[in-house]
């Protein structure tokens, strides 16, 4: 359906086999091992994963976000509307950043500069981008506010951040994310820190607004019932890697790799009241000395020696691909030994 | 509201404060071994004169006595008569402050010049070389004896290269202007005599510049720190995923709160500004305050030293009442509750 | 920049306190009082003795009571009145009413009496040889009564007078930039012949090194307060003279005779024998010095050159110790950093008591605080500086050893013996000369002995000038003091 | 076993963030520096700080003076070795007495809270809002010049800041959700000092303490420079370049030398203040 | 006979000074509790649900004695604990634990593992150090913690292990009730799964009695027997679990229940959730508190509701219009 429509008119972000590591004290921390996330135009799609997996690493390497000299990428590429944000330096990034692809961040807290008013951030961004006067900066910057329906924007925009609820802030960072129609949309848990009726609205104004203008979202949490209502494509990714990817629907439906499924299992909303959860035991591994093989088989129930030796590859049909050996899709690669 | 909420706590401590310096400095004054009257009359007058001086200087009176009038003049303005000039301390003071301030705002001036692009520099070069070059300048200016560094540059400014004058105000033809504010830089500009701003301008910049590297080492330390902590805030993150250019988030996202928690610090760094000017002042012969008050010192010239401390502290609340305005001003948290 | 030709540029330490002759009591002040006003009589050029000044002439009655002086006509004060009879009593009532340190050189001082505008008379309560000597000291300066205008509170115009002059000298204060600069200008009424120099400033540079570079480089006249090294370094530039005279600026160690165990005599001389006296004027003086030969100075007359001197001489001290029969003795040395030489001196002492086995700790005190400990007598041995207020031996053998001026006003090693007390009593109540001598002598010779004092030495006064200021006249009475009325810069 | 294994980690991590950062190791060289010299003194000093040579004065420096002498012969080498005692030894009793009394003081006035609390910071206030050098000065002139005095007066007015300090810890702490919960467990305030409160809020306070070591040094050669603190013949670095001040211009080895001294050790003291307060600092501890 | 609830609050009112005047005395208050009454069963568990800052955990805290109150009463096991003093108090407060939501800052970062485990019964005195750590293992190993881990600092662990901890602590003094202030919500869904799971089984085990914070309905659901909803510092409706959240009846259960993320339902539409926010506690509203958000609003909203019992008499709304 839509989603085909989608795929045909070409790729917003496409990440392939990115790996990264942050070098500390005590070892690097492989953040990233062999990630690659497509997203086409206009497409709205999903990252979940355990905290720690790597979804803001990720998206933020993408947009050169990390802080400079901390990490290292040790393989892959990313292109963004068919440019390398990877070789950009940080000036060809700073055009890019906010004109071609915006970040919504978590916290909406601490996202807003607390000593500037609304107005001065939301007009600052919109007349880096945009060639526009000052009070045309206002006009759109009102225009954008009252499409989040943020009831009096002339006067909000006279506020500052601290004079705003939770709710009121996050609306403000979407419409400054959305002010100069950048081509994609990465939404970095925007709602984790809000009410579940103020994460409704936040949700319903990214769909409408990115449908009505074909603008690409990925939209990063780790809240699979969230994901499911808004994305049209999933990735699941575990301990800086990708397990699982495929339409939405489908994957929630028939998870393939024990992870997913044991993510939905463990929900308490599929569970009887009272019953034991079907928890994942032990705990995310330690990305500075993973374990070998597939990183999930220290607490995977359905392990098998291969798992432990060697680590699956993502395989499977054009849109569908898990990384896991039990689902037998990748054993050929792994014969034709491509990887440890 | 909340102007009168932080002014009048302020105006409070200020009667405090001027009560408790003039209790301790009292106290102090009378736990002395040194008897005031010997240091007027010298110290081979005879009995009976040392009674009379006593007598006129109203130190025969019960300490408690003594101490209300003191309290009791110096709520009319009246600091006394100084021991050794003779002069009401009031008087003296007046004749020494500007001198003092005009330094004190020039070190100031200097300081904050030098020290917050500096900071700014280090924090966003962190850890490279810059950073490295600044800190160690910054480390240098904090553990600069004063007395020393004032030594050093007379010497080589002064007496080596003979380039710059080493002590004073003005040079030995130049009449000073007329006194207007006390300010020899604006008064002789006021009354357009170049020769005057000139010559004053030269005896600035040695002790400016030597009170002023301290403080440049403590700004810079305390805008690099908060600079460092403003930059790994969420907002620069977002400023940054915006896309605004590197300059315009450093200076008008970043500095910006960044100077808030360095307002505090103005207001402490004034305060050593204080302390640093006695040092500096007695180096190059600055006739300021702090060349008054070492010499009071020097001869216990006890309603001088009253006097100065009491005038010092009040200027210290003052300095730290404009420090909550300004705080206040900056912080749109703290001005609209 | 060199300053002009009649214009002199004096550069010193610090600010003189005040320069009100009632109050005023440092030399540091001396320096505008004496330029500013005149008093009666007037030490003639270098000598200590005094001549008319004000006053024309005068007489004495036998009892030696009551004085009366002639006042010469021509002398105004610096608004034009003339200086009559009622400002010699006003400036006397004042100073006596003030009753600050100075009014202290007038003991006797009844009252003083207008005869006519021209005489005056002054009564009073006791003979008191010493009486023409004082009239000549600062605070016996001749001020205007119309000062008075200025008085404020009943201070006698103290505040106004601090940095003013009302006077009838060569020179006025025209202006005073506290801790920065005092301007002399010419007093136009003068009676004097007109002063070469039109004016006199005196700067305030704290720093020495800052007053010797100012020195060169011709930015100023005459530099004070140097220290004798500098001053060795100065004496190689050409264009500078460094004057070095001897003066009545006595260095000398109080030891407190009251506080064993420098109670015994024995011990006493003994520490005195046991001082390497040469060592220190060549070590620490450099030079510029002499070892002191009694109380009274060479420059004073009631001096004695025959008089005894204690030698450098280990073996008889370590004896003198051992008549004794103390042992392990330990001693303070309470001083301050008043006077520069008093330091370097307690160490020399420290190391030279070492020698015949008396630990001596030093204790550095403020000033104030040494001067208090002094006064009343909580301390071993402590520095002492002295300088006469006006020229007779008074000044030093009244003050150093009456047993009724103990403590802070001269006997500050508390000595008491009858006999020297009755010596100098005697000497100060009678007017004849040779005989007030005779018993100085006397009085000098017992004393000495008795070594209630370390004798260290007589200081030179030095400053330096350039080499251009002509005319400078060395009073050992007036140290820190010119004679700028005759003074002047020639190239 | 496993503890020493930790504390072996921890020192390695030390090293670790030391040479990410070069000045601190520059400060912990000066420090051990300067506590060699104060340990050492006597072997290292070619020469009795004290011992008076009339023939020697005012040498310039060479291999038998390294320092030069000053004007009585002392020789300055030796002098400014000497000085790092007095000198160094002050500063750090200074700044350990108003720790100890600060720290007391704030924990008690944050614990107590209410009345009391407001009394104890009013008064810091104004102690505070004395001129330290003044106060100093003042306490000095009142109870006589020596380094113990002065020493006394620096002590009076740092309290404030450590008061301060201490007061903010301890109610930042009585906010954190662990001392809460010992409040429900029935704890009394005592307990949550001793066992929370006192413990935690440590780290920041010596860190002040160090830093504060540094401006000490100054403040006390300061004194010692206007003759308030240590008093001849003491060798005390501010007291060296005072009594050198006035040679400036012949023998400019007199006063440079200790004053060199005094810029370094505050060197090494801010430095190493930094390094540490940059490891406590939990923000770049992870990194 | 029905046994004595173990904890009993009735009309708790809290409010905390929201600005001061210049001499220090609070001027105005921020209503956090507005008259909550309560009562949680021996060995069952109430769970409580509402939106951010509606006052749940002043709620939490008010029970257990850190946030003072001035009106109402806390009873636990019938004593009153604000009427008690001293070692009486001490004794009732550690009949009562509490969990926080935050793992990391309620254990001392300094304090070993045993040692935090066995504060409660340290602060009650009378042990020595061995039996702590006795008593300490024998905690741990119930939370499913290995004794090796008893002489680590909590910075060692994870964020479930610390919390684990945590339940230990509030285990060691066998106490009456244990509040739960959100003790999952700083931990992965997986992670999630391990503490309910081990919450249930010392439940089941020992009998404890829950009294659970938290807005994730699903949990609340899945844990809890009673449901307390909480709007502005009053409970709006409550009653059994699945009474209350699968057929809720006051506007604002409702609201709440239809933005709550889910697999099986779409987005709602932006009419249905309805934007607003919490109204201000500083200035309570006056009638009914969810007036101004809600859809149903109609006359007679504006008199204050009073919570009313709905047909089975199980369950109670705050809303007129509820049917009963
Ligand atoms: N600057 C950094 N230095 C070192 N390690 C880092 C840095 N930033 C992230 N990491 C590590 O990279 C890994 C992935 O972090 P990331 O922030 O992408 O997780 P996430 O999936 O976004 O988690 P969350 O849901 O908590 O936001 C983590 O293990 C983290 O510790
Ligand atoms: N110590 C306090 N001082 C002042 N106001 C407080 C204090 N504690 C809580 N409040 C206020 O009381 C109200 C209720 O807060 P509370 O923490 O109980 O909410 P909550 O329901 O637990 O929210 P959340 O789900 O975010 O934890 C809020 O408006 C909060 O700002
Ligand atoms: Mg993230
Ligand atoms: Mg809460």
């Amino acid at each position: 359906m839509m989603t085909a429509t989608v795929q045909s008119r070409g790729q917003a972000l496409a990440i392939q086999n990115l790996s990264l590591e942050f070098p500390t004290f005590s070892g690097a921390i492989k953040a990233l091992d062999n990630v690659s996330i497509n997203v086409a135009k206009a497409e709205i799609v999903g990252i979940v994963g355990e905290s720690g997996c790597g979804k803001s690493v990720t998206t933020m390497a993408a947009t050169g976000l990390l802080p400079k000299g901390r990490y290292r990428i040790t393989g892959g590429s990313v292109r963004l509307f068919g440019h390398s944000t990877l070789t950009m330096d940080e000036s060809q990034l700073q055009d890019v950043r906010g004109k071609m692809v915006s970040t919504i961040f978590q916290e909406p807290m601490n996202a807003l500069n607390p000593t500037i008013r609304i107005g001065k951030q939301l007009t600052d961004v919109i007349m880096r981008h945009e060639e526009a006067s000052l009070s045309d900066a206002r006009r759109i910057a009102r225009d954008i506010l009252a499409d989040m329906l943020i009831g009096e924007p002339e006067r909000v925009m006279k506020q500052y951040p601290f004079e705003l609820s939770g709710g009121m802030r996050q609306r403000v960072l979407i419409a400054m994310a959305f002010s100069c129609n950048p081509g994609l949309i990465i939404a970095d848990e925007p709602t984790t820190a809000l009410d579940v009726t103020v994460q409704a609205v936040i949700l319903r104004l990214i769909q409408n607004r990115a449908r009505r203008t074909g603008t690409s979202v990925i939209f990063i949490s780790h809240n699979v019932a969230v994901v499911s209502q808004l994305c049209d494509r999933l990735y699941v990714m575990y301990a800086g890697r990708i397990v699982e990817h495929g339409a939405t629907r489908t994957v929630l439906d028939a998870p393939q790799h024990p992870y997913t499924q044991a993510l939905l299992r463990c929900l308490p909303e599929r569970v009887a009241p009272k019953q034991e959860l079907e928890a994942i035991t032990g705990a995310v591994p330690n990305l500075m000395q993973p374990p070998a093989g597939c990183y999930f088989q220290p607490r995977c129930k359905e392990a098998i020696d291969l798992c432990r030796s060697r680590s699956p590859q993502l395989a499977g049909a054009e849109g569908r691909e898990v990384a896991c050996w039990r689902r037998g899709v990748g054993l050929e690669i792994a014969e034709q030994g491509s990887r440890p | 509201m909340a102007i009168t909420r932080i002014i009048i706590p302020r105006l409070v401590l200020l009667l405090f404060v001027v009560l408790g310096v003039a209790i301790i400095t009292f106290t102090i004054s009378h736990l002395i071994p040194g008897d005031p009257a010997r240091m007027i009359a010298g110290d081979r007058a005879s009995a009976e004169t040392l009674e009379n001086v006593r007598r006129n200087l109203g130190l025969d009176r019960p300490v408690v006595e003594q101490f209300t009038i003191y309290i009791g003049n110096l709520l009319q303005g009246d600091l006394g008569t100084s021991l050794r000039t003779n002069r009401p301390v009031a008087g003296d003071i007046r004749t020494f402050l500007p001198a003092t301030l005009e330094l004190g705002s020039v070190a100031l001036f200097i300081a904050i010049c030098l020290g917050v692009p500096l900071g700014v520099l280090s924090a966003v070069y962190k850890d490279g070389p810059i950073d490295q070059i600044a800190r160690t300048v910054s480390v240098c200016g904090i553990s600069m004896p004063v007395f020393w560094f004032g030594l050093i540059l007379i010497y080589l400014f002064y007496a080596k290269f003979q380039i710059l004058p080493g002590s004073g105000r003005l040079a030995m033809g130049i009449v000073a202007p007329e006194r207007i504010t006390g300010f020899l830089l604006i008064d002789s500009l006021l009354q357009g005599r170049f020769d005057a701003f000139r010559s004053a301008v030269y005896h600035i910049i040695l002790p400016g510049f030597v009170l002023a590297f301290a403080n440049m080492g403590v700004i810079t330390r305390q805008i690099r720190a908060s600079m460092l902590d403003v930059l790994q805030e969420d907002y620069i993150r977002t400023a940054r995923a915006s896309g605004l250019r590197k300059r315009m988030i450093i200076f008008n996202y970043a500095l910006r709160n960044a100077l808030i928690p360095s307002i505090t610090l103005l207001g402490l760094a004034l305060g050593d500004l204080l302390y640093g000017a006695v040092l500096t002042e007695t180096i190059f012969a600055w006739p300021g305050m702090g060349t008054y008050v070492v010499t009071s010192i020097q001869t216990l010239d006890f309603p001088a030293i009253m006097g100065f401390t009491i005038v010092a502290s009040i200027g210290y609340v003052l300095i730290n009442l404009l420090v909550d305005l300004a705080y206040m001003l900056a912080d749109p948290q703290i001005r609209e509750v | 920049a060199i300053a002009a030709q009649d214009v002199l540029v004096l550069a010193r330490a610090e600010d003189p306190p005040t320069a009100d002759p009632g109050v005023e009591i440092s030399n540091s002040g001396y320096t505008l009082i004496y330029a500013a006003y005149e008093r009666l009589v007037a030490y003639k050029g270098g000598s200590t003795e005094v001549g008319p000044e004000l006053a024309e002439s005068w007489t004495a009655d036998d009892a030696g009571l009551v004085w009366t002086f002639k006042l010469a006509s021509g002398h105004k004060f610096d608004d034009g009145a003339p200086v009559d009879a009622a400002a010699v009593k006003f400036s006397f009532d004042r100073l006596m009413k003030l009753k600050a340190g100075p009014s202290d050189a007038f003991p006797v001082l009844k009252e003083v009496e207008v005869v006519d505008p021209q005489t005056v008379k002054f009564h009073l309560t006791a003979p008191f040889a010493p009486f023409i000597s004082t009239l000549a000291v600062s605070g016996a300066a001749i001020v205007n009564p119309k000062v008075m205008e200025h008085e404020k509170d009943g201070d006698m115009a103290k505040a106004w007078l601090a940095e003013h002059s009302a006077g009838s000298g060569p020179y006025r204060i025209a202006s005073w930039e506290r801790n920065q600069s005092i301007v002399l200008d010419r007093n136009e009424h003068y009676a004097g012949t007109k002063p070469a120099l039109k004016q006199v400033v005196i700067r305030i540079v704290g720093d020495v090194s800052a007053r010797r570079l100012q020195l060169t480089s011709g930015d100023a006249d005459i530099i004070e307060q140097i220290p004798l090294d500098q001053a060795e370094a100065l004496q190689k530039d050409a264009s500078v003279v460094v004057e070095s005279n001897p003066s009545m600026y006595v260095n000398y160690i109080y030891m407190n005779n009251r506080q064993p165990p420098l109670d015994d005599a024995k011990v006493r001389q003994a520490i005195s024998y046991a001082v390497d006296y040469q060592g220190i004027i060549d070590g620490i003086m450099l030079g510029q010095a002499k070892q002191m030969r009694g109380a009274v100075p060479s420059g004073m007359w009631g001096h004695d050159p025959q008089g005894f001197q204690y030698t450098y001489d280990v073996e008889k001290a370590k004896a003198l110790l051992a008549e004794s029969g103390k042992s392990d003795i330990r001693l303070t040395y309470t001083f301050s950093q008043a006077d520069p030489a008093w330091e370097p001196v307690g160490l020399a002492l420290q190391a030279s008591l070492a020698e015949i086995g008396v630990k001596l700790d030093l204790q550095a005190v403020a000033d104030t605080t040494k001067r208090e400990l002094v006064a009343n007598g909580k301390f071993d041995m402590a520095p002492g500086a002295w300088t006469p207020d006006f020229a007779d031996p008074y000044m030093f053998m009244n003050y150093w050893f009456d047993a009724g001026k103990m403590g802070g006003p001269g006997n500050r090693s508390f000595y008491d013996n009858a006999k020297v007390t009755e010596l100098v009593q005697e000497a100060a109540a009678i007017v004849d000369e040779g005989k007030r001598k005779e018993l100085y002598v006397e009085a000098q010779t017992l004393s000495t002995q008795d070594a209630p004092y370390l004798y260290i030495m007589e200081k030179n006064d030095i400053f330096a000038r350039r080499a251009v200021v002509k005319g400078y006249v060395y009073n050992p009475m007036l140290i820190q003091v010119y004679n700028f009325g005759t003074m002047s810069k020639t190239e | 076993m496993r503890r020493a294994k930790s504390i072996s980690e921890r020192l390695l991590y030390l090293w670790y963030l030391s040479r990410r950062s070069p000045l601190t190791l520059v400060g912990a060289a000066i420090i051990l520096l300067v506590l060699f010299m104060i340990i050492a003194a006597p072997m290292i000093a070619p020469y009795n700080p004290d011992k008076v040579s009339l023939t020697a004065r005012l040498l310039p420096p060479s291999a038998v003076h390294w320092f030069g002498t000053d004007e009585v012969g002392r020789d300055l080498f030796s002098r400014v070795i000497y000085g790092a005692r007095a000198s160094c030894g002050a500063a750090f009793m200074i700044v350990l007495i108003s720790m100890l009394v600060g720290v007391l003081i704030g924990c008690f006035s944050g614990v107590v809270g209410g009345r009391v609390d407001t009394a104890i910071m009013r008064l810091m206030d104004v102690v505070l809002a004395l001129p330290a050098l003044v106060l100093a000065m003042a306490l000095a002139a009142a109870l006589g010049p020596s380094l113990f005095n002065s020493m006394l007066a620096v002590a009076i007015v740092r309290i404030p800041a450590y008061v301060r300090l201490a007061r903010g810890q301890t109610l930042s702490l009585r906010e954190q959700v662990f001392v809460k919960a010992s409040r429900t467990f029935g704890a009394s305030p005592f307990y949550i000092l001793r066992w929370h409160i006192l413990p935690n809020a440590m780290s920041p306070i010596i860190v002040q303490a160090t830093l504060d070591l540094g401006g000490v040094v100054l403040i006390a050669a300061a004194l010692s420079f206007i003759g308030l603190g240590a008093q001849p013949p003491t060798a005390e670095w501010g007291a060296l370049v005072s009594s050198g001040r006035s040679y400036m211009l012949d023998q400019w080895w007199y006063a440079t030398f200790p004053g060199l001294a005094i810029l370094i050790t505050a060197m090494g003291c801010n430095l190493v203040g930094d390094g540490i307060r940059d490891m406590l600092d939990p923000r770049l501890r992870g990194r | 006979m029905i046994a004595r609830p173990v904890l009993e609050v009735s009309d708790l009112n809290v409010r905390f000074p929201a600005s001061r005047d210049w001499l220090g005395r609070p001027n105005s208050h921020v209503h956090a509790v507005n008259g909550v009454s309560l009562q949680v069963r021996r060995g069952g568990s109430l769970g409580i649900v509402g939106e951010s800052g509606c006052g749940k955990s002043t709620l939490a805290q008010a029970i257990i004695g850190l946030a003072p109150y001035e009106k109402g009463r806390v009873a636990i096991a019938g004593q009153d604990l604000q009427a008690a003093q001293g070692k009486q108090k001490r004794e009732l407060r550690q009949k009562m634990q509490i969990v926080f939501q935050d793992p990391q800052s309620s254990l001392d970062r300094r304090l070993p593992v045993w040692r935090l485990i066995s504060e409660p019964l340290h602060i009650r005195g009378g042990h020595s150090s061995a039996e702590l750590h006795a008593k300490a293992e024998q905690l741990a190993a119930a939370v499913g913690l290995r004794p090796e881990h008893l002489d680590r600092l909590p910075h060692e662990f994870s964020g479930g292990q610390r919390q684990r901890i945590a339940i230990a602590r509030a285990m060691s003094t066998d106490p009456d009730l244990m509040v739960l202030d959100e003790p999952t919500s700083a931990l992965d869904v997986s992670v999630q799964a391990q503490i309910v799971n081990l919450l249930l089984k010392l439940q089941r085990e020992r009998g404890l009695t829950y009294l659970l914070i938290s807005h994730d309905v699903a949990l609340v659901r899945h844990f809890c027997d009673d449901v307390a909803v909480m709007y502005l510092g009053q409970i709006v409706e409550s009653g059994p679990a699945d009474a209350v959240l699968g057929n809720p009846r006051h506007p604002y259960t409702q609201t709440l229940l239809a933005s709550a993320p889910s697999f099986e339902t779409p987005l709602p539409t932006l009419a249905e959730v309805r934007i607003g926010e919490l109204p201000n506690n500083r200035k309570l509203p006056t009638g009914c508190f969810y007036r101004e958000r809600c859809s149903k609003a109609a006359g007679g909203c504006e008199a204050p509701q009073g919570l009313r019992r709905l047909d089975d008499g199980a369950r109670q709304a705050r809303c007129h219009l509820a049917q009963g």
